[in-house]
C-alpha cells in the first residue's frame, strides 16, 4: 500500500485557549485538525477531572494535527505563539499516511 | 436577629443546603459518585434559562421603575470597585503573588448566579418579593470585574495587557447571553409566555437546584481535598471576610437606591458572591500564570458555601432590618 | 388571512420562537453557549417519545379510522415525489452537481420531526385536534424520499447503487424506532398509561422544546456563519419557495383525503418541512462527495426557521380555510 | 393466585414494561437508537435521588419501627449468603469456573436498584405500602455479596485476596452514597422537604423510570446479541431459577420480621435481584480474569427482564397471601 | 523491560461509517481496537463541532488499532475500501507495546 | 524550533482500574498525564460500547503520557503492576517535545 511520509502533531491545551489555537492552525496554512476531548490528566499545576464541571476553565482538548513535513515548522511557531506562558504540551511523531494527496 | 437564626437554621436543613453538604461528604469520602459534565451543564443552562425567564416575566407584570438603570449603574460599580477591595485585603492578608492576588480579586467583583438563585429561592419561601429586574442586574455585574482586576496586574506590572478577543469573549459569554436572553423572551412573553412553560421552569426547581448543588458539592469538594495545602489561614480568613464586606456595599447600595427588601437582599448576595464559572475561564486567557486552586478553591470551597449557608440569610435579615417594612 | 396573521404575529412571540431566536443571535454574536451533544439527544429523546406516546393514546381513543392507510400511503407518496420536485427546482434554480442537488432533494421528500411538534403545539394551543396517528404518517415519510434521491443520483451518472446494510440504517435509524415504537406504547397502553406519565411527558414538553429550539438556534446559526458563501440566493429562494409547494401537496393530499382541519395542516407541515438529522446521515454514507453544508444550511439554517416562523400558521390557516369548519 | 396473573397481565401492558421492550426490540432489530452514557447516569442519578429522598420521608413520617435494625441486619446476612448458594446452583447447573461462578454469584447475593424502584412503582399504583426505610436496607445489600464472592475464589483457589482500595471503593460506591445520603436528606428534611421539591421527584418519576428502561433494554439487548453464545441452557435456567430462591429466602426472612405486605415484597424482590452497577466494577477489580459479559449477559439479560415481568407481581401476590390482610 | 515492535493506526472516519469499519477491520483479522469520540475539527470540507448536534452526520471519531506489523497491510486494505470516497484520514506510526502476546 | 526526543505513552485500560493506574504513574514520578475517553471497542474478550451504559465496568479510558526517555523504564514497570492480570494495552513511540522543561 502506497504511503507517504507525514508528521502528527499533538497538542494538549487549555479549553478557554481552543479558539485561538484554531485560528493560529488555520492561518498557519495547515489542511486540517481534530479535536479530541479529554477527561482529566495531571501535571505541574495539579491534578484535574471534567467530572462535574460547568466552567470551561480547568479542561483542556488535545488537538490532532497530522501534516506534510514541510509543513511542521509553520506549525509549531504558530501553536507556541498561542501557547505563550499558557499550560500545554506539544508533541510531534513521524508517521505515514495513506492518501497523500489529502494533506 | 431572632428571625435571622430561625432563617439560618431552617435554612440549613433545607434538601438544597443538605444535598450541598452530601457533596462534600462523598468528596471527602473519595466516593466516585460523580455527575457527568453535560449533565452539570445541562442543570445550570437549566437554572440560568428558568431564573432569567421569570425574572423578565416579573418586570413585564410589574412594569420597569426608574430604578432599574440606576441598579444596573449600581451593580456596574459595586462589581468594578469590589476587586480594588479584594486586591487590597488579600495582598494584607495573604502572600499571595500580584497576580494570584488580582485573578482572586476578579472573582469576588463578579457574581455566582447559582448563589443570586438559592438566595432567590430563600425569599421565595419566605414570601419576600424582589425586583425582576434583579437577573439583569447580575448579568450586569458578571464583566466588570475582569476590568478592574486586568488594570490591577497591570499597574503592578504583573502582566501584559489586554488579550485581543477578550472583550468578546467575556460580554457574550454563555451565561450572560442566557441570562439576559431568557430575561428578555420572559419580558417580551409576560405571563401568558410564563403559563406555556410555567411546569418546566417553575415546578422541577428546586429540585433540580439540589441536583446542582450535590454536584458543587461534589466539585468544591474534590477541590479542597486536591489543594487543600494551597489556603493558609489568612486566604481562608478572606474567603469568609470578603463576602460580608462585598454584602455591606451591596446593602448599601440597595438602600440607597430604594430598592425593595427582597431587592436589597438580592443586591447584597450579588456583592457578596464570587464567581465561579466566567471568571475563572477569563482568568486563564488572561492571567495563564495566576494559580487557578487558589482562586477556585477560595471561591467553590470557602466563599460559596459560606453564603449558601450563613451568609444568604444574613443578608436577607439585615435587608428586612433596613429596607423592610 | 386576518386569523393567519394573527396566528403568525402570535406565534412569533412564543417562548418557541423567540428561544430558536436566542440561538441565532447567540451564534451570529459568535457567543460561546453551547448545548452539550449529550443534553441535545436527551431532549430529542424525550420529544420523540412524548409526541409517539401522545398519538398512540390518541388512536387508543379515538380508534383508527379508514383513513389511517390512507394517509400513510399518501404520506410515503409525496416523500417519494417531492424530491423529483426538488431535484427540478434544484438544477434549474442554482448550479448544484447532480450529486449536491440528489441529496439536498432527499431531505425536502422527508420530513423535520421538531416542526413537526412545533406545529402540533401551536395545533393544541389553538385547541385545533388533529389525528393521533399523523405521527406514524410522520415516520412513514423519513426514508422514501431517500429512495428517490439515490435513484435520481443513478440516473444522472452521479453515483454507484445502493450501499450494502443501508436500508436497514434507514428503516430501523433511532428516530424511527423511537418516535414509532412509543406511538405504539401509547397505543397499547391508552389513557391509563399516559395517567401514568403525563406529568413527565406533557407538562414539561413546551419547555423542553424551547431549549431544543435555543439549541437548533445555535447550530443553524453557526452553520450559517461557518458557511455563509455556500448559499447563493438561487438556492436560499429555493429553500422558502421548496416548503409551500411541499406544503401546497400536503394541503391536497389531506384534503382529498378528508383528514381533519389540524390533520390537513400537519400533512402540510410534514411535506413542507425538510429533513435534518436521519437522511443528512444517510447521505454520508451513500452520496459522500455530496457537500454536506448544502443541504444542512439549507434545511436547518433556511427552510427550518421559515416553516417555524411562517410556514406552520399559513399551513394551519389554509387548512382552516379549505378543510375547517 | 387470580390477583397475581391479573397484576402480572396489568404490569406487562404498562408503559414500563413496554418501554423495555422497546429497548431490546431495537437492540435486536440492530437499530441505532442509543441513549447518551451522560443521561442514563442523569437518569439513574435522578431515581437514585428521588427513590432514597422519598424513603426517608417516609422513615420521618412514621417512625423508626424497632424492625429496622433486624431488616437491615436480615439484607447483609442475605446478601452474604446468597452468593453461595448460588456458587452450589452454578458449579452444579454450568460449566463456570470457579472464577466465573463466584464473581456470577456475587451479582445475586446484591441487588439491582432499578428492579427495586420497579418494585416501588407497581406497589404504589396497586395501593400497598411499605416501609419507607427497605431503601436503607437496599443499600445495605450491595456489598457483602462482593465480600462473600472473593471468598469463594480465594477458597476455591481462584484468585490472590482482597486488592487495596476496593473495600472504600464499594463501601463508598456513587449509588450506595446516593441513596444513603437521599435517605437521610429526606428524613432529616421530611414533609417540609418533600413539599419543596415533590413535583421534581415524584411527578416525572414514571416517566424517567420509563425511559431509563428503555436505556436498559437498549443495554440488554445488545448484551444479548454481542454474547449470545456465552449462555447455555444451564445457565439460562440458572438465570430465572437464581431470582425464585432468592426471591423464597427474602420473603422468609420478611414474614419472620414482621414486616408489612409491601416491605415483605420488596425484600424478596432486593434478595431476588441481581446487581450490574456496583458488582460487575469491583469483579473488574478484584476477579479480572472473570469473563464479564457471563455475569453481564446473565444479570441484566436474563434475570432482571425476568423480575420486570413475572417476578415482581408473584412476589407482590406471594407476600400479600402470607403477610398481606 | 521486555517490549516489541507494532504499528500504531489511527483512522479518523465519519461516524456514519463507524459500523463499516468496525466491520471491515475484524473482517482483515485484527485482534483489537479501541474508538475514541471527537469534539470537532477541520478540514477541507470546513469546520465543525459536535456541540449540540443530533444528528451523526457531520461528526467523526477516531479509531486506533495497535497491530503486528505483519498485518499492517490487511488493516490498511481494509481500512481504505471502506474508506473509499469518503473524507478521513489514516495516520500509521511505529511504536513498541508490552505484553505482546496480547496482539 | 527546537524540540527535544522524548517518549509518547498510551495506556488504554479499564476504567474501575484508572485511580490506581493514576496513583501509580504519580508514584512512578511522571510529571504529567491526560486521560482521554474511549467511546467503545473491540478485543479479544469482546466488543463493548459505553452508549447508555451506567457501570464503569465495561468501560476504558487512555491515558497519555509524555515523558523523558529516562523515565520509561520506570513508568512502564509501574503501568505494568497496575495492569496486571487485568485486560488493556500499552504502546509506546518515540516523539519530540517542545518546550522541554515542562517534562
Ligand atoms: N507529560 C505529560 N504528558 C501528558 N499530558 C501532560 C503532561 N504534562 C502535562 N500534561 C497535561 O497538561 C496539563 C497541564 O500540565 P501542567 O502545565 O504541567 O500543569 C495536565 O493536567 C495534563 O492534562
Ligand atoms: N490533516 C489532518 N489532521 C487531522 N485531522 C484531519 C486532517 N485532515 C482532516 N482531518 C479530520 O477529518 C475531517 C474531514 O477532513 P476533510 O476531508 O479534509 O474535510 C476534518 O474535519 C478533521 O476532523
Ligand atoms: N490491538 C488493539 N488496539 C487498540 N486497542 C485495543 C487492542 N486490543 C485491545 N484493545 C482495547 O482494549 C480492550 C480490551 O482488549 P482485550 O483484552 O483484547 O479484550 C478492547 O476492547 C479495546 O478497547
Ligand atoms: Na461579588
Ligand atoms: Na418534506
Ligand atoms: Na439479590
Amino acid at each position: 500500500m502506497q504511503t507517504h511520509q507525514a508528521k502528527r502533531v499533538e497538542i494538549i491545551i487549555e479549553q478557554p485557549m481552543r479558539g485561538r489555537l484554531e485560528e493560529a492552525l488555520a492561518a498557519s496554512g495547515v489542511t486540517g485538525y481534530t479535536v479530541l476531548p479529554v477527561l482529566g490528566g495531571s501535571g505541574r499545576s495539579g491534578q484535574w477531572s471534567r467530572e462535574g464541571q460547568v466552567s470551561p476553565a480547568g479542561g483542556m482538548v488535545a488537538v490532532i494535527c497530522i501534516l506534510r513535513t514541510e509543513r511542521l515548522e509553520g506549525l509549531l511557531e504558530a501553536a507556541l505563539a498561542v501557547l505563550g506562558r499558557h499550560i500545554g504540551v506539544v508533541c510531534v511523531t513521524d508517521c505515514a499516511v495513506l492518501r497523500a494527496e489529502r494533506f | 436577629m431572632d428571625g435571622m437564626l430561625e432563617l439560618a437554621g431552617q435554612n440549613l436543613i433545607s434538601p438544597i443546603i443538605l444535598s450541598f453538604a452530601l457533596g462534600l461528604a462523598a468528596a471527602w469520602a473519595r466516593s466516585d459518585l460523580t455527575i457527568p459534565e453535560a449533565v452539570a451543564k445541562a442543570m445550570s443552562i437549566y437554572l440560568l434559562f428558568a431564573i432569567g425567564f421569570k425574572g423578565g416575566v416579573a418586570v413585564s407584570a410589574h412594569g420597569i421603575d426608574t430604578r432599574l438603570a440606576l441598579a444596573l449603574l449600581a451593580g456596574v460599580v459595586l462589581s468594578a470597585l469590589l476587586p480594588l477591595v479584594a486586591f487590597a485585603l488579600l495582598r494584607a492578608m495573604s502572600r499571595l503573588s500580584v497576580l494570584d492576588a488580582a485573578a482572586t480579586a476578579a472573582h469576588y467583583g463578579s457574581i455566582s448566579i447559582v448563589t443570586f438563585v438559592a438566595a432567590t429561592s430563600v425569599l421565595t419561601s419566605v414570601g419576600i418579593a424582589a425586583e425582576g429586574y434583579m437577573v439583569a442586574v447580575a448579568a450586569a455585574m458578571e464583566a466588570p470585574a475582569i476590568l478592574s482586576a486586568l488594570w490591577l496586574a497591570a499597574r503592578h506590572g504583573g502582566a501584559a495587557g489586554m488579550v485581543p478577543g477578550l472583550w468578546r469573549e467575556i460580554l457574550f459569554n454563555g451565561s450572560i447571553v442566557l441570562l439576559v436572553g431568557a430575561f428578555l423572551i420572559g419580558w417580551a412573553t409576560g405571563e401568558p409566555g410564563l403559563a406555556e412553560i410555567d411546569s418546566f421552569i417553575s415546578a422541577p426547581f428546586k429540585g433540580v437546584l439540589c441536583l446542582f448543588l450535590l454536584d458543587m458539592g461534589l466539585v468544591a469538594g474534590r477541590g479542597l481535598r486536591q489543594s487543600g495545602g494551597v489556603l493558609g489561614t489568612g486566604l481562608f480568613v478572606f474567603g469568609v471576610l470578603m463576602p460580608l464586606v462585598g454584602g455591606a456595599a451591596g446593602l448599601a447600595a440597595g438602600f440607597a437606591l430604594g430598592l425593595s427588601e427582597g431587592g436589597v437582599a438580592l443586591l447584597a448576595t450579588l456583592a457578596a458572591s464570587a464567581s465561579y464559572i466566567a471568571v475563572p475561564a477569563a482568568m486563564r486567557v488572561a492571567l495563564p500564570e495566576a494559580n487557578p486552586s487558589v482562586y477556585l478553591t477560595l471561591s467553590l470551597g470557602v466563599t460559596f458555601p459560606f453564603n449558601l449557608t450563613l451568609g444568604i440569610p444574613l443578608y436577607i435579615a439585615l435587608a428586612g432590618a433596613i429596607a423592610g417594612g
